[in-house]
């Protein structure tokens, strides 16, 4: 299917529909396969780490999670452009669906951070460079949520948020790299929770597989989301009045 | 390809909160035009004369429309400048340096000019916006409920102000609850989806 | 003329709004002396305790008062139709954006940059450090001024969009805080601090070039409600 | 296998309570996400019936 009628077939919801039906049951036995092979092999096949110990597998929930919520924003912040600039629907219904699972793996990112913390430093938290940028990202969150909710008309609230997504991820960079110039500064050679030295291969192997998972996930919850959001949005149509007469 | 029309609506459709407002309507409006745009409350006529100023963007079909002032139901006449302060913004902004004064006066303000607009009544205040008319110099313009606020002599002025406009080639759209009772009168009536495209009078 | 002419007719008429509004518009300032003093008072009035605070209390204050000045950059204009005639008739919409948010930065950020020794001197800020803070404040005020226009576009036409403008702006002023505070904090302990100064430039160059487009964009969406 | 029992495996060297309690917060949190989409999918469709019931009954 040449790209051009592809990008024109997205923007016709019946056919995201029908299309994507499939998708989310492949990328969510994905999702589960991936991330219980990754998880058990990082609990228990992997080498502890010689100076942390065993809480270094919390690595293998706090890299992922971490990874997907930056993913997920920066999703967000494609969408609001594509809203902006072609008007497409599908942009704009990414944009109304990605945020819930964007902000509760944020909020994961931050927690497994948290509690990775209290074994390492002895506390519960700390202003570590990782955790800070985690925290600004979950109020970008909770903002592009809180604009969505308070603007009663769809089409508005919906560009709205896609220009507070731009900004946001204009932001992102800048964020991380203020934050991260500023906190390593008052803390001389803090262990970074992330950027851990060379890992060997049977370290770094189940991290790999368990980001994957959580990619397979994010597609899966995304599709599931939208396609709710398709049946939502075209609640009044033909075909969609079909799909629940038959169901 | 700038047709002899102002103003050309062709297929225009929106709906608002699930409600068709209109659908598949075609419309011209050519120079020297009044239109009457009528119709109970909600039933669309604000949202079309926004959608034709270029505030409202969820229709389909097409609007091509000459250079246009709105004048919605808010006069845009910020209480805390003088009429005079008002009117020249405005020029600035339409990037014409014409002299804001004569056009005060012929709308009754004068003596009023340097006064903050806070201390003027209410349909004084909407005489500033009516003198806006005067001096945007657009040939369209869209009027959304004029009469508001507006004593008799202000009335008697905007049907002065329309009938000399269509007279020098412009048109208006007036959306009203009641008739101005110009002359040549044409009437758009929105109202429930079946009457919309009945009422419409070519 | 008309593009120099429109700008210059929207800041002419953005300081006769000034100074028909003079009272409402220091409302931010006294604000800030207000935090400031009750930041003195929670802390005992103690110089040790406060100077090492002080940057980081006058740059969030700053943060603060700015975001409450915000409020005055639009809704006014929202409520008796004004924004609706500027978005309608300015082509193009950013320079008149611009101006507005120049009369805001001068009313907020560069009036705290302007009062700012004062605030340095009840929180026993060094006076060496001075120049530093002057600077930071003038460097990274316009940005907080431009990346709240955003925030306050987006919320003009909502009823209660107070807290909610606060929600979306101050994690964006995340990085002007770090870097202007982190700077007057350097220049406390003697260490050099120039590159936090230029981070600061950096920022209020990126925001001078995206923020007014932004801002017009989100004038339109507000208004289509 | 890097742990000798499986007791060893839970107790995780005194780091078993936060590893634990990482991975079975993300385990509630993914099922969270997965049966909020569920159940407000099943309320869609129980709405759209029911709407549909009552417009027939009306159309009737």
């Amino acid at each position: 299917m040449p790209l051009k009628t592809l990008w024109h077939r997205m923007g016709s919801p019946r056919w995201m529909y029908q299309m994507s039906g499939s998708w989310v049951w492949v990328l969510g036995v994905m999702a589960t396969v991936l991330l219980i092979v990754g998880s058990l092999w990082g609990l228990a096949f992997a080498p502890a780490d010689y100076q942390q110990g065993n809480s270094f597998r919390i690595i293998y929930i706090h890299v992922p999670t971490a990874i997907v919520s930056q993913s997920t924003y920066m999703l967000l912040g494609a969408a609001g452009l594509v809203l902006l600039v072609w008007r497409m629907k599908v942009a704009d219904m990414v944009l109304a669906t990605a945020v819930p699972f964007g902000m509760s793996m944020t909020a994961l990112a931050l927690f497994t951070g948290a509690v990775w913390g209290k074994p390492t430093w002895g506390t519960w938290w700390v202003w570590d460079a990782r955790t800070t940028s985690m925290l600004v990202l979950l109020f970008l969150y909770f903002g592009l949520y809180a604009l969505r909710q308070a603007i009663p008309r769809q089409e508005t609230a919906g560009r709205a948020c896609a220009v507070l997504a731009l900004v946001g991820v204009i932001n992102i960079p800048i964020i991380k790299y203020s934050v991260d110039w500023w906190l390593t500064l008052h803390q001389p050679a803090t262990f970074k929770l992330t950027e851990a030295p060379a890992m060997p291969p049977e370290m770094w192997l189940p991290l790999a597989v368990n980001v994957l998972g959580i990619y397979c996930l994010l597609g899966a919850v995304l599709l599931a989301a939208l396609r709710l959001e398709i049946l939502r949005r075209e609640r009044d149509t033909q075909w969609v009045r079909e799909l629940v007469a038959a169901r | 390809m700038m047709t002899t029309h102002l103003l050309t609506l062709s297929g225009l459709a929106c709906q608002r909160e699930g409600r068709d407002l209109f659908d598949d309507l075609d419309y011209q409006v050519a120079p020297g035009d009044y239109v009457e745009l009528t119709g109970p409350n909600g039933s669309g006529k604000s949202t079309l004369l926004r959608s034709i100023a270029g505030l409202f963007a969820d229709y389909s079909g097409a609007i091509e429309a000459a250079p246009l002032l709105y004048v919605g139901h808010r006069p845009a006449v910020s209480p805390l400048l003088s009429p005079l302060d008002n009117c020249q913004w405005f020029l600035d902004l339409v990037g014409s340096d014409a002299d804001p004064l004569p056009a005060l006066a012929r709308v009754g303000l004068a003596g009023f000019e340097e006064i903050l607009c806070q201390q003027l009544s209410a349909g004084q205040q909407r005489r500033v916006a009516l003198a806006r008319l005067i001096l945007a110099q657009r040939p369209l313009w869209l009027l959304d409920e004029p009469l508001t606020a507006l004593d008799d002599s202000g009335q008697r002025l905007v049907c002065q102000l329309i009938e000399q406009h269509v007279e020098t080639g412009g048109a208006v759209v007036c959306a009203t609850h009641q008739s101005l009772g110009l002359s040549a009168t044409r009437a758009l009536v929105l109202g429930e989806r079946q009457s919309s495209t009945a009422g419409v009078v070519a | 003329m008309s593009v120099a002419g429109v700008f210059v007719g929207q800041l002419r008429r953005e300081f006769k709004l000034l100074l028909q509004s003079r009272e409402e518009l220091a409302n931010p300032l006294i604000f800030l002396f207000l935090a400031l003093t009750l930041f003195a008072l929670g802390g005992g009035g103690s110089p040790e305790m406060l100077r090492d605070f002080a940057p980081a209390i006058i740059w969030v204050l700053v943060l603060l008062a700015n975001l409450l000045a915000l409020e005055g950059l639009f809704r006014r204009d929202y409520d008796d139709g004004s924004l609706e005639m500027l978005v309608l008739m300015a082509e193009p919409l950013f320079l008149p954006v611009l101006a507005k948010i120049l009369a805001h930065w001068i009313y907020s950020g560069l009036a705290m940059t302007v009062l700012a020794p004062l605030a340095a001197l009840i929180l026993f800020l060094p006076a060496e450090v001075l120049p530093t803070l002057l600077l930071t404040l003038l460097v990274g005020t316009p940005a907080l001024s431009l990346i709240g226009a955003i925030g306050a576009a987006l919320t003009v036409s909502l009823r209660r969009g107070g807290v909610l403008l606060a929600l979306l702006v101050l994690p964006l002023y995340v990085p002007v805080l770090i870097f202007g505070a982190g700077a007057v904090v350097e220049a406390m302990a003697g260490i050099e601090n120039m590159a936090q100064i230029y981070w600061l430039l950096v920022i209020t160059m990126v925001a001078l070039t995206i923020a007014p487009f932004l801002v017009s964009a989100a004038l339109k969406i507000s208004l289509e409600q | 296998m890097s742990f000798e029992t499986f007791a060893d495996f839970l107790a995780m060297g005194k780091h078993g309570l936060y590893v634990w309690l990482c991975y079975g917060v993300a385990v509630l949190v993914i099922a969270g996400n997965v049966l909020a989409l569920r159940r407000q999918r099943r309320r869609f469709f129980r709405e759209a019936a029911a709407l549909q019931k009552r417009r027939e009954a009306d159309s009737a």
